[in-house]
């Protein structure tokens, strides 16, 4: 048994750093966290080109090959650092996807140019009347010779705005039993069928509500077989789960030890208060799980076995320690602790206020917090289903 | 024991209702967002004698008792009111017992100035994250001598907040209004801190009840796994503990409020717990219920934003319940020892 | 509204303090807890001789007529001051249901005595197969005669072997659905057919399993109509979920401050720590909260109205907070909080480290805290049913 | 990374589990709650070399590393061994780390003298809760001066407590069988106490998951409702959260204990790491698992409770929780200041 990632891992963590310390400045952060979309172009094609796009990916498929805990370090450092990833993140699902699922001509038209940092793609699963039960989906597709007509409504799709095609669940058969009638496709978003209207979310991130009216999408642009999209969204929501949120959980701790050990002009001492110190000892602590049960998701992987009840405890565990944390946090700065980034005299540089609102959306996206207890009470612990 | 409202009660109650629900809607609460404050929510909180009723028959108010004021209080929170009703009746009912001068005390109780209350002691002359601070006349403020009336025209920066509160810092360089000295006026001011938490502690009931009702209307349509969600255990539990503790949270805030004329022994120490504990529950209620919503909840344009975020940021104003609690049992054993 | 108890209440209390004084000995207490038997005759004949046994009985039925109000103080008193009242609920629970449902004759040879602290009543609820799904009770109840021959098991029949009868709910009917074959009977528990096992509980508690083994009961006791027993089992548990535990948690916090301004001289100091001073407040916020949760369902109790959700609230709320407490009472004191009552150097007489295995306790039995919330969740906030 | 335990760890483990089960089954369990020790047991662990293994090859030991220890540790508390392994390994490490004589070592290596540690200082001549100390020969126990090596035959008195640990409280007046000064003995006290922590996370680890599956096989047999109850959310959910933190509290203990070795800069912090998240996640796993068993849970003649009792005092016999996380907190302020 072995926990030390070697010497190598080092080296790569400083290599991460270095290409932070260039290419994720202060004002890259400022202007995604005003704008709100956690998509940069010159931030993506700068990871494509130091190959971090897809760095566990065979070499010969556009990746550098890297073991899988070696991918899981390049993605710690820029969680940590709060890069912007929300693009790379669903395009890089729906290129799994299609690597393992794909066709030829897929993988030449959108892999590649993905994995080159040409193009962009956006996950359109939940609708208005369906979410943690995706498989509800009402979104309708209809083959009309060599192409489907889509029409119905997708929430959530984040980056529609800035992407090249929706990952899109809709329903193809609306006779057949609700898993069964469903199909999966690589909508092309530019296209007059589509509006995409903008959602400004609590933590002030951009997402985006997509309709589809008589869109259109080539049957060459449909993932697996006809009405058998469940199967390939199983494969697609394996991947989803995999999101933890270990690393801003590590900054936000970072953001309140800087304040306590800066003096704390305004907020309470943090010198030689048991409270505050029992709330940091507890975090890192809280912190060191969510980074092991990740890196044990990784490390699975690693030797060819699927972390599926793994990586739901690792989701479900960093997401709520972030949730109890930022509120605690808050409290320990007393009133100080509201003031928002805006706010000159903001403690910790408003990173705490702002966790405190993107914290609540950790436990709901990529499968709420009792999606992944269903998950672990059934298929980890074998208990019986309802 | 009575735990029913009496007859004015029902009525006082059911008229702040009407007047919340025609000048406090959600749009009219997102339309003020910006600065916190509604003029026209206060116009009306003003006409229909809002700070008045809290002023002693004495000074020309309709001497409405604290648990009054908490009842309409639960209505302000109900309705997440952009105007600094408590912060108003706090300090109206303050100046009066300290007693200030009574034309500004007339003006205060008509709504044309307003007044509020630095929670916390003044430090290196400013008083930080003063409530209501942005849109109020003058501050009352206890330091190491007195309690001292400042003006607050060019004496504030705004405090960019969680709750889109007006809150300011204040600087404390110029000259006071007026100031008032010795013990009692110490003593009168720590009154009115407790009723600023008593009455802020019915605002979080009134918040968190709501936030609990969008909760179960939410999960009482939406439909998941063939089911509405309100069905599952993991939903319907949890909305059973915010109920049990907000029920508690109404019935203890209501005892605070009662304290201070039924019970003044007690009264503050009351105050202190309905405080903390409203806090907890309104917190409770407002992260639960952002959460039954799923990615909705998230969304700006769902309402339940709007009462999770005022859930943490009103009693923050503060402090965190934890101080509170802290100094609750630091005073049980100094009665003990 | 009013939140004050009047001077009556002050008087009233005063007079239970001196009642406890005289008749809760040291050596009464050290003996209950040492033999677990939470029933005392002693005790409970001189609270019959006060009246105290059922005061708010009408004075024609035995009792003082007093308002719920007052009957919580005396039953508050009683509960802070640990007196031992398992005996006396029992049975006048059953009183209560006999009250309303039971005959004249029952009321006489049954209601009359136990009223008199002449007889002990115990409750035959649970059986090995069922404890919070009460209705699948399996216990078998056959006519002969004048006479029916109950064979079957209840479990946690606590005071069995002080008690005279078992207030008993059998399957009557097994061809019917499961809540209609069911009827409640008082079984003489004083009798060769029914053998009475001892269960020694995590806190010390003697409760017992039963036996029934043809034993016989006469068809004057039961109670209610052949096959009718569900309706006096919803009677009989709408009194039994009243219990709660907030005089429990008074009398813990007591301890923790005796502890606290008494030296303490192994354990840690409890000046200047805001983590006890904390947990001190929080505690004293809880047990104020779980009175006026208690108070109310009195209050609605006094104007007339059934206070379900209302006592299941305070039930839930008391019971929860006291294992809280207790767990962080015992952390507080670090490695002495280990100590039992029967280490001379145990803090607060070992009084914490007894709540901690008691209150384990008070979230299950009359009805766990599941039931508890599924009823709060269904009936009082109206949430559909799963 | 490489999370799979080796051939020979996994060896170890099986030849462990083996003798666990025959020698400390509930029944044999329960018979020891009276003194907290079965000699059947600690004869057996000796015999199989449960201490000589902790030991160095130069002392005649087999060297086995802190991790192999600790998966030792997690079949000890699996089993609710009675008979303290933990504190007979440590105190035999750090004796010999000290310079202790020769032949006490080898004594103690073979079983033949056991060793315990005081855990926490001494105040007034007396070590209060020493564990193991009712069933040790001797302790080691720090002082202002120096580390001293007690007899305890006539010094101490029994500690009455919730888990049926042989605690005592050590009077210190006689004098000790050797003493060891220097700032080096102070340092190997420091990482015996580190050792101790991270081998009692691991045993509570084991602890807590057994009594795991004991609500997950209650939970699937037993029905309520018409169905098992374990497929009930607020049964199935809670048992998910517990099944989460025993396998966070899995990996961080066998990093603590790995670290000794690995990452000896970091092994400190993590082995209270895992002492305080293990005491919790054990604790939980003990209250929710006998919350499950219903009545059942709250008989003694049900096995869940002699884990419920020890997932807490288990740990209490060094600290709660809460107090190391503030050690934690200061010490990582402290480095950054």
């Amino acid at each position: 048994m072995e926990f030390g990632l070697g010497g190598g891992h080092d080296a790569l963590v400083d290599d991460v750093r270095r290409f932070l310390g260039e290419h994720l400045t202060p004002e890259l952060l400022a202007r995604v966290r005003r704008g709100g979309t956690y998509h940069d172009w010159d931030f993506h094609r700068a990871l494509v080109a130091k190959g971090w796009m897809a760095p566990g990916w065979p070499v010969e498929l556009g990746g550098q090959g890297r073991p899988p805990l070696e991918v899981l370090a390049i993605a710690e450092e820029l969680q940590r650092a709060g890069a912007p990833m929300l693009g790379l993140g669903t395009t890089m699902l729906v290129a799994s996807v299609l690597r393992h699922l794909g066709t030829a001509a897929q993988k030449e038209a959108v892999v590649r140019p993905a994995l080159a940092g040409e193009i962009l793609i956006a996950l359109g699963f939940s609708e208005p009347e369906s979410g943690s039960d995706v498989a509800a989906a009402q979104t309708r597709a209809v083959r009309d010779g060599d192409e489907w007509v889509v029409n119905g409504q997708k929430m959530f799709t984040t980056n529609a705005h800035e992407a090249d095609y929706a990952f899109l669940l809709a329903r193809t058969d609306p006779t057949l039993p609700k898993h069964r009638g469903l199909t999966t496709f690589l909508v092309p978003l530019r296209q007059e069928g589509v509006e995409i209207r903008p959602i400004t979310t609590l933590s002030g991130e951009r997402t985006n509500i997509t309709f589809y009216a008589d869109a259109r999408v080539p049957d060459a642009l449909r993932i697996g077989e006809v009405n058998g999209g469940w199967e390939v969204m199983t494969v697609g929501l394996t991947y989803e789960r995999t999101s933890a949120a270990g690393g801003d959980s590590i900054r936000l701790l970072e953001a309140m030890e800087d304040w306590a050990v800066g003096g704390t002009p305004h907020g309470r001492s943090a010198d030689h208060d048991e409270r505050v110190h029992e709330a940091f000892g507890r975090a890192a602590t809280e912190n060191e799980v969510s980074v092991l049960l990740s890196r044990r998701s990784a490390w699975l992987d690693s030797i060819g076995e699927l972390p599926g009840v793994e990586g739901s405890m690792a989701k479900l565990f960093s997401s709520e320690a972030i949730t109890r944390q930022s509120a605690q946090f808050i409290d320990l700065l007393g009133p100080e602790g509201i003031r928002t980034e805006e706010d000159r005299g903001a403690p910790a540089r408003g990173e705490v206020e702002w966790a405190y609102r993107f914290a609540q959306g950790t436990t709901i996206y990529g499968g709420t917090s009792e999606i992944q207890r269903t998950i672990i009470a059934q298929r980890g612990l074998g208990l019986p289903r309802g | 024991m009575d735990l029913n409202p009496s007859f004015e009660q029902r009525q006082l109650v059911e008229a702040f209702s009407t007047l919340y629900r025609g000048e406090s809607t959600t749009e009219r609460v997102r339309a003020a967002e910006a600065t916190g404050f509604d003029p026209g929510l206060w116009e009306a909180l003003a006409g229909a004698g809002g700070v008045e009723m809290a002023l002693p028959l004495r000074a020309g108010g309709s001497g409405a008792s604290l648990l009054d004021l908490a009842l309409v209080a639960e209505v302000h929170g109900r309705h997440l009111g952009s105007a600094p009703l408590v912060e108003a009746q706090v300090s109206a009912r303050l100046l009066e017992r300290l007693g200030g001068a009574a034309p500004v005390v007339a003006d205060v109780a008509a709504g044309r100035q307003i007044l509020t209350v630095a929670l916390a002691p003044p430090g290196s002359g400013t008083a930080r994250g003063v409530p209501a601070a942005m849109v109020a006349d003058a501050v009352l403020v206890l330091d190491d001598r007195c309690v001292a009336l400042v003006g607050l025209a060019d004496a504030r920066t705004p405090v960019h907040n969680l709750a889109a509160l007006p809150l300011a810092d204040v600087r404390l360089d110029a000259d006071p209004l007026a100031t008032f000295g010795g013990e009692e006026a110490r003593r009168s001011f720590a009154t009115a801190l407790d009723e600023w938490m008593a009455l802020t502690a019915s605002a979080l009931v009134g918040l968190g009840r709501r936030a609990l009702e969008l909760a179960v209307d939410y999960a009482t349509t939406r439909q998941a796994f063939g089911a509405p969600i309100g069905s599952f255990q993991a939903v319907a539990h949890r909305l059973a503990d915010a109920a049990t503790a907000l029920d508690g949270a109404t019935l203890l805030s209501r005892e605070a409020a009662w304290a201070s004329e039924g019970d003044p022994a007690r009264a503050s120490d009351l105050a202190a717990m309905a405080f903390a504990f409203a806090a907890e529950a309104a917190q409770v209620a407002g992260e639960w219920s952002l959460h039954v919503h799923g990615g909705y909840g998230f969304m700006l344009e769902y309402d339940v934003q709007l009462y999770f975020r005022r859930a943490k940021g009103w009693a923050a104003v503060y402090s965190d319940p934890g101080r509170v609690y802290a100094g609750l049992g630091a005073r049980a054993l100094a009665r003990r020892a």
